[in-house]
């Protein structure tokens, strides 16, 4: 019981201890105690993974701690939830964020503000404790807006560049229009159901008591709020822009953790979209459109870590699909594998833009892995698993995906496929950018050129071996495995409906001999295009036709700029200098004038006349005796 | 059959209402008709005795000696009123040669 | 008789109220009031309040009317000195008049006949009885019309006062 | 007893401090509030208890017309009465660090102020309750015109068109008294609640009434008084207008307007609660360009305020108890951002958001403070506000999912502004003509971190204002909804 407050306090500690004394303590003593803290953490969220593993905690933890508000006959509590979905997420969360916190303090070396870049990071850890851990909607409410005010503190860590702090905000904002809709599905199922509590919502939509329309509606208002925490179309636009954060929080934030909250939600509330297939549908053709869209885009970005942002949200799309076709489990197992190499991807170019002091075009790099041996090879080992490459965790993780969708529907498959394949041609360009052929840089960069510190590249080397076996969680049966992630889901998503492959084996072997072979043509592609055929993505300026609107992203950020924010803006100054100070300030300043000038009119009698006066009064006397007297 | 038995059946209470009533009606007119501000003051003097009147008339006809005092406090008041406007007048009078009501018309907006 | 008397003194009254408001001279203007004043206190005295009459001559008629013949002197005001009202000032005049004597007739009309009390106390005009009541139940304002009283006085001295800073000039 | 020991406190300590002098006026206030403080502080401990029997009063005043001095807190008044006198202190140490003419006036007007606050709060007859609310505007009317910043002339302008403005509202409420007095033979609440008025007294009676508090809220299109004059107050002023004035209307809509008129609120609610609406979004539109950030904090009260209105206006308890935190929290996170405000003007000399930038390099605490007060108005969770906004746009839900989701735009609205404005002040590169700034003196220390962790007790643990209010709320209820 106390061990799971423990869990969530540690890092709020730390955050406290670095954010108020960061300033007077050392660098290695707050980098440290923010890493520590997470290890904490981390170690006790093994303890109770162990204890679900092995069995000796069957049902899950449900505590409620104290009423946060109560009104009418609803009461909603602070309660904490741990079960096996909030288990793996806690591992996620802790152990790779254990892994970063320690990255970081390498590659943070040099900056000013380096204890509150640890206050930052931990007190993201715990609002995304907060976040997995809640027990009710508003309590993971709570967390998921706290994530995304971390968020907007990491992104716009260095505040004094405009366009970074315009990156912060931009991502917080366009994840409050999400809050909106998550905000809603709570009033819906406040409203209709009468409690925001998993287990409660759970056993309400289990009895056959939440009718369809509702669910349909909280599910679609919860997937709202998913789409922008978890940068799908059309709320995907903050992610790229948010890689202005320092590169650790891009692996953190926006690839291993927060990104997935919107898996997380709809895979815990997946007993309300079991009642709508009309809103599964709807998250299944979003995730496939989000995956093609964001894998088409990333073919054409030449930096780093846009890339990996593209592919990021392309991957989310895929997790969306599973979830639309009613494969929960592959998408947590996709969460879980997609976690391990994509941090390892950022971590990775991190690490090469260490080296570059700053350098995050790709047209300035390559031939790398003559000076990064570690950051290549681990490098290399993730972009092979992000393809799809047997046997390596990306290729269960996304075959299952695969394989669920063509049971489907095979356009879904399609669309799902073709990506995978963009997936594994702009990866690989990127490796062969970054790490093959000679170095275009500066001599001045090359003279610096060096491996980074052990610092950095120690969590790179734990990743790369986690992205290498991850996919142990869920071999599937046609590899003679039995898939143990599905087992240990099981009482989490018991009702799902991919739970059981309605697809025989023959038919799920040649979909991954499809998926492989792709993969494949993908790499190969990419290796004679930019390592045979030594091409180099075309300067600024140079791109025409569908390229052009390629590479700049199908112009989306400028569509949304021209008809949501600039109409905006011009309302507002319309609104204030037209509406507000003529309209409506004009007619309480008329009617002031008015009477002000009939006052001047009438003021005319006082003539100053005495006599005048007098009469006046005789005869307001006489009116009034008048009255009184016919009235009596 | 006392004096006052003998005043009560003359004269009825009303004869006194009514002549008070012109009194004073007398005293508003002059009050409306004069220029003079002395003369507004004693017409006020005027419409101030038509009350008076009618207050001792209603004391006596109900035997309640409080109309009385009344009187003799409004014609303290009026005294003093009487020497306080006077001096304004006299003030006004001494800076502008007039005590014409037409004339004073500086204190007006 | 007494009515006679009432009559006589009320034609009176009446009388030398117009011929006050009308006067063109101020002087003559105080002579009537002060006739008018005495056939008041006529009134009162066929009212039995002979003290309030006694009062009244000496108040009035002593040192009212004195003090208005006084400021009539000293400002030096005579018949020509006051203009005529335009004439339509005069003819509103006597309307508003008219009109407030009618309705004030109208009033009075309406009224019930005076049932005269079962007990009547003929003392109460009388000084002792008038000065029990004063000096019992209205002390304090007695006492407060000294202030009063006082202070107009103060008040009277001190804006008549000519005052010997060099003042602006009115228009 | 207690409830008169706590309003003659207020008044004692402003003629107290009228005549302590110039040099101790700001201390006497303080010293004054502080006391006052404590002994709210041991009000609100017995409103928990629900022991209610020291916070009344009733004694016998005019005989006619029938007008008793009838002071009774209940927990809604209690809670309101604990927020002005826990404010007021903070207001009297916020100006306390900056040199004012005739201080003592300026100190004695804002516990007279707080006199007539508590005196609107706690009033249950409806004549002593109209006095005190037409005390308020004394005040703070003499505290606008007389200690304000920038040109006199224009802000004697302003601040007349404020004066007349609500005047005129609240002449609209007297008269409204004035009928019900006539059919009701008294001005006791109990007696009013009690009035059974006909449905076309009640359509008309309604407007009358709400305009007082709407002028007073203000509710869209009654505001355009009030940018104008939180631009041109001192900003006590400001804080006095919106942390707590305001308050009073919303007070005043749930106390005296609804339970008295139900059917008159039932009719027109679909016509109100639009316009509160409208006003949401459009005081966040407004806030968006604002480069004066006072008249933005202006405008997003304007939109903060016009959701606690559509709350009251549902007549649900999850819109009333909203409203209770939302009034609290507001009154606390207005305080904030005006000090924030004074703060900056007190170094730079000028409210021109345009001017500042950057300003985070050179005061961290102050950019720590002024993000959690930005964050408490953006209405995050675990703040304050979060807690009062999930009620009142639940209550908005249960009334009118359309409007609920309109509502719920402040969200994100409130997102963009607030940020917007933060950016630029604080982040950015520093502006060239900043040259020093200095950093939270003590004193503003001691104004901010209160506010702060009021902030954070609030939206973690708001049990205790719902447990407080919620008598007095079911009282309400059951009376409109009868």
């Amino acid at each position: 019981m106390q061990l799971v407050y423990l869990l969530i306090l540690l890092p709020l500690i730390g955050f406290l201890v670095n954010g108020l004394f960061g300033s007077k303590l050392s660098k290695t003593v707050s980098g440290w105690l923010g890493s520590l803290v997470v290890l904490g953490s981390f170690a006790i969220s093994t303890k109770y993974f162990l204890d679900f593993y092995t069995g000796s905690l069957a049902a899950p933890i449900d505590i409620k701690a104290f009423e946060i508000l109560y009104f009418q006959n609803i009461s909603i509590h602070f309660g904490i939830l741990v079960d096996q979905l909030s288990v793996l997420w806690l591992m996620i969360v802790t152990g790779i964020g254990f892994l970063i916190h320690v990255y970081s303090i390498g590659y943070m070396h040099d900056d000013e503000n380096f204890s509150r870049f640890f206050a930052y990071l931990n007190l993201f850890i715990f609002f995304m404790l907060l976040l997995v851990l809640g027990n009710n909607l508003l309590v993971t409410y709570a967390g998921w807006e706290g994530v995304s005010l971390c968020s907007y503190f990491l992104v716009g860590f260095w505040y004094k560049n405009e366009s970074y702090s315009n990156a912060g905000k931009k991502a917080f904002i366009v994840n409050r229009v999400g809050d909106l809709g998550f905000l809603l599905a709570m009033f819906v199922l406040l409203y209709y159901v009468g409690s925001l509590n998993f287990s409660d919502l759970k056993a309400e939509a289990l009895g056959g008591n939440i009718p369809s329309n509702v669910a349909l509606a909280a599910a679609l208002f919860l997937f709202v709020g998913a789409a922008a925490k978890s940068a799908q179309i059309p709320l995907y636009t903050w992610l790229p822009d948010a890689m202005a954060g320092p590169t650790p929080v891009s692996a953190l934030i926006h690839a291993a953790t927060m990104v997935t909250a919107g898996i997380y939600l709809v895979v815990r509330t997946n007993f309300l979209y079991d009642l709508a297939p009309e809103a599964m549908q709807v998250v299944a053709v979003v995730g496939a459109a989000t995956a093609l869209f964001a894998a088409t885009i990333g073919i054409f970005q030449n930096d780093i870590k846009k890339v990996l942002a593209y592919s990021t949200v392309s991957q989310l799309g895929l997790m969306f699909l599973a979830v639309g076709v009613g494969a929960y489990t592959a998408a947590v197992f996709h969460v879980i594998t997609h976690a391990f190499f994509k941090a390892c991807l950022f971590l990775g170019s991190g690490s090469v833009i260490h080296a570059l002091h700053g350098e995050q075009d790709i047209r300035n790099m390559g031939g790398l892995k003559k000076w990064m041996p570690i950051t290549f090879v681990t490098f290399l080992i993730s972009s092979l698993a992000i393809s799809g490459i047997p046997p390596f965790s990306g290729f269960f993780s996304k075959d299952e995906i695969l394989a669920a969708a063509y049971e489907h529907n095979i356009g879904l498959w399609l669309v799902a496929s073709l990506a995978s394949l963009f997936t594994a041609f702009y990866m690989f360009r990127l490796v062969f950018l970054t790490f093959n052929t000679n170095f275009r840089g500066t001599e001045e960069q090359q003279k610096h050129l060096h491996e980074s510190p052990s610092l950095i590249t120690i969590p790179l080397i734990i990743l790369a071996a986690l992205a290498v076996v991850g996919g142990a969680m869920g071999i599937p049966e046609v590899f003679g495995g039995t898939h143990w992630m599905k087992n240990f889901l099981a009482p989490v998503v018991a009702s799902g409906s991919g739970a059981a492959h309605a697809i025989s084996h023959s038919t799920e072997l040649m979909l991954i001999s499809i998926a492989s072979i792709a993969a494949v043509v993908g790499i190969a592609f990419a290796y004679f295009r930019f390592v045979k055929g030594g091409a180099l993505p075309l300067k600024d300026g140079e791109e025409k036709g569908l390229q052009k609107v390629i590479y700049n992203k199908f112009y989306v950020d400028e569509i949304y700029n021209a008809i949501i924010v600039k109409p905006l803006m011009t309302l507002s100054s319309l609104a204030y200098e037209i509406f507000d100070v003529l309209v409506v300030d004009g007619v309480v300043n008329t009617l002031a004038s008015i009477t002000y000038w009939k006052g001047k009119q009438i003021r005319l009698l006082q003539s100053g006349n005495i006599g005048f006066y007098l009469i006046m009064m005789v005869l307001g006397a006489c009116a009034i005796l008048g009255i009184t007297i016919w009235q009596l | 059959m006392s004096l006052l038995m003998n005043i009560f059946q003359e004269i009825p209470l009303h004869n006194y209402l009514f002549l008070s009533a012109i009194l004073f009606c007398i005293g508003v007119f002059g009050v409306l008709l004069r220029r003079n501000a002395i003369i507004i003051f004693m017409s006020i003097e005027l419409m101030f005795n038509a009350v008076n009147l009618l207050l001792v008339a209603f004391s006596t006809y109900y035997s309640d000696s409080g109309g009385q005092v009344f009187v003799f406090f409004i014609m303290a008041v009026a005294a003093a009123e009487v020497s306080v406007g006077l001096a304004i007048l006299v003030t006004i009078y001494r800076n502008l040669h007039s005590v014409d009501i037409d004339e004073l018309k500086s204190l007006k907006w | 008789m007494t009515f006679y008397i009432f009559l006589f003194l009320a034609a009176l009254a009446v009388f030398c109220g117009l011929m006050t408001v009308t006067s063109r001279n101020p002087v003559h203007s105080v002579i009537f009031l002060i006739g008018c004043f005495f056939a008041i206190a006529g009134h009162y005295l066929l009212l039995n309040a002979q003290f309030l009459a006694v009062v009244h001559i000496i108040v009035y008629a002593g040192a009212i009317m004195v003090l208005f013949l006084f400021t009539l002197m000293m400002m030096n005001l005579n018949e020509a000195s006051e203009g005529h009202k335009p004439a339509l000032a005069r003819i509103s005049a006597v309307v508003s008049a008219g009109l407030l004597l009618f309705i004030l007739i109208a009033a009075l009309k309406k009224t019930e006949p005076f049932a005269p009390p079962l007990t009547i106390d003929h003392s109460i005009g009388l000084v002792k009885a008038l000065g029990n009541t004063l000096l019992n139940e209205y002390l304090l304002p007695f006492e407060f019309v000294s202030i009063l009283l006082l202070s107009s006085m103060v008040g009277a001295v001190l804006i008549a006062k000519r005052d010997k800073s060099p003042k602006p000039e009115l228009e | 007893m207690l409830l008169i020991i706590i309003l003659s406190l207020a008044l004692a300590g402003a003629v107290f401090t009228k005549l302590s002098g110039d040099k101790l006026a700001s201390k006497v206030a303080f010293l004054f509030s502080g006391i006052n403080v404590i002994a709210t502080g041991y009000a609100l401990k017995l409103a928990s208890l629900g022991e209610f029997a020291q916070l009344q009063f009733a004694s016998a005043w005019i005989t006619s017309p029938k007008i008793d001095f009838l002071l009774n807190a209940d927990g809604l008044s209690i809670l309101m009465i604990g927020l002005t006198n826990v404010l007021i202190p903070l207001i009297v140490l916020a100006s306390s660090s900056r040199k004012l003419e005739n201080e003592s006036s300026y100190y004695g007007l804002i516990l007279f102020m707080q006199f007539a606050l508590i005196g609107v709060f706690a009033a249950m007859d409806a004549f002593l309750y109209y006095i005190f609310w037409e005390l308020t505007l004394l005040p703070i009317f003499f505290i606008a015109l007389f200690w304000g910043d920038g040109n006199k002339q224009y802000r004697s302008k302003v601040v007349l068109k404020f004066f007349i403005y609500t005047l005129a509202g609240s002449l609209f409420m007297l008269f409204t008294f004035i009928y019900l007095y006539q059919q009701a033979g008294s001005f006791n609440i109990n007696d009013l609640y009690a009035l059974e008025l006909s449905n076309k007294e009640q359509y008309w009676l309604f407007w009358a009434f709400f305009l007082a508090f709407a002028v007073k809220i203000p509710v869209f299109p009654f505001h355009t008084w009030q940018p104008e004059t939180y631009t041109e107050s001192p900003t006590a002023g400001s804080m006095l207008l919106s942390g707590i004035m305001l308050k009073m209307g919303l007070y005043s809509m749930l106390r005296w307007l609804l339970p008295i008129i139900p059917t008159g609120v039932e009719a027109w609610t679909p016509v109100v609660i639009t316009l509160c609406a409208i006003g949401i979004v459009y005081g966040s539109i407004i806030a968006f360009k604002q480069d004066n950030i006072k008249r933005l904090i202006a405008y997003s009260s304007l939109a903060h305020v016009g959701l606690i209105a559509a709350g009251i206006l549902t007549v649900t308890k999850a819109g009333f108890q909203g409203s209770v935190v939302q009034m609290i929290a507001h009154g606390f996170n207005v305080i904030g951002l005006f000090f924030v405000a004074e703060i900056i003007f007190r170094r730079l000399g000028t409210y021109d958001i345009s001017k500042m930038g950057g300003i985070r390099a050179l005061a961290p605490k102050l950019t720590t403070l002024f993000f959690i007060v930005v964050l408490a108005s953006v209405a995050l969770p675990s703040t304050n506000s979060f807690i009062g906004e999930f009620l009142l746009l639940f209550g908005l839900y249960e009334y009118n999912t359309i409007l609920a989701a309109v509502s719920g735009l402040t969200i994100i609205l409130s997102a963009v502004y607030m940020l917007r404005m933060y950016q630029r002040v604080m982040l950015n590169e520093l502006k060239s003509t900043i040259t020093a700034f200095a950093d939270l003196s003590l004193s503003e220390m001691a104004v901010m971190v209160p506010i702060a962790l009021v902030i954070f007790a609030c939206g973690v643990y708001p049990h205790y204002i719902l447990k407080v209010a919620e008598p007095a709320l079911d009282i309400i209820l059951k009376n409109t909804l009868r």
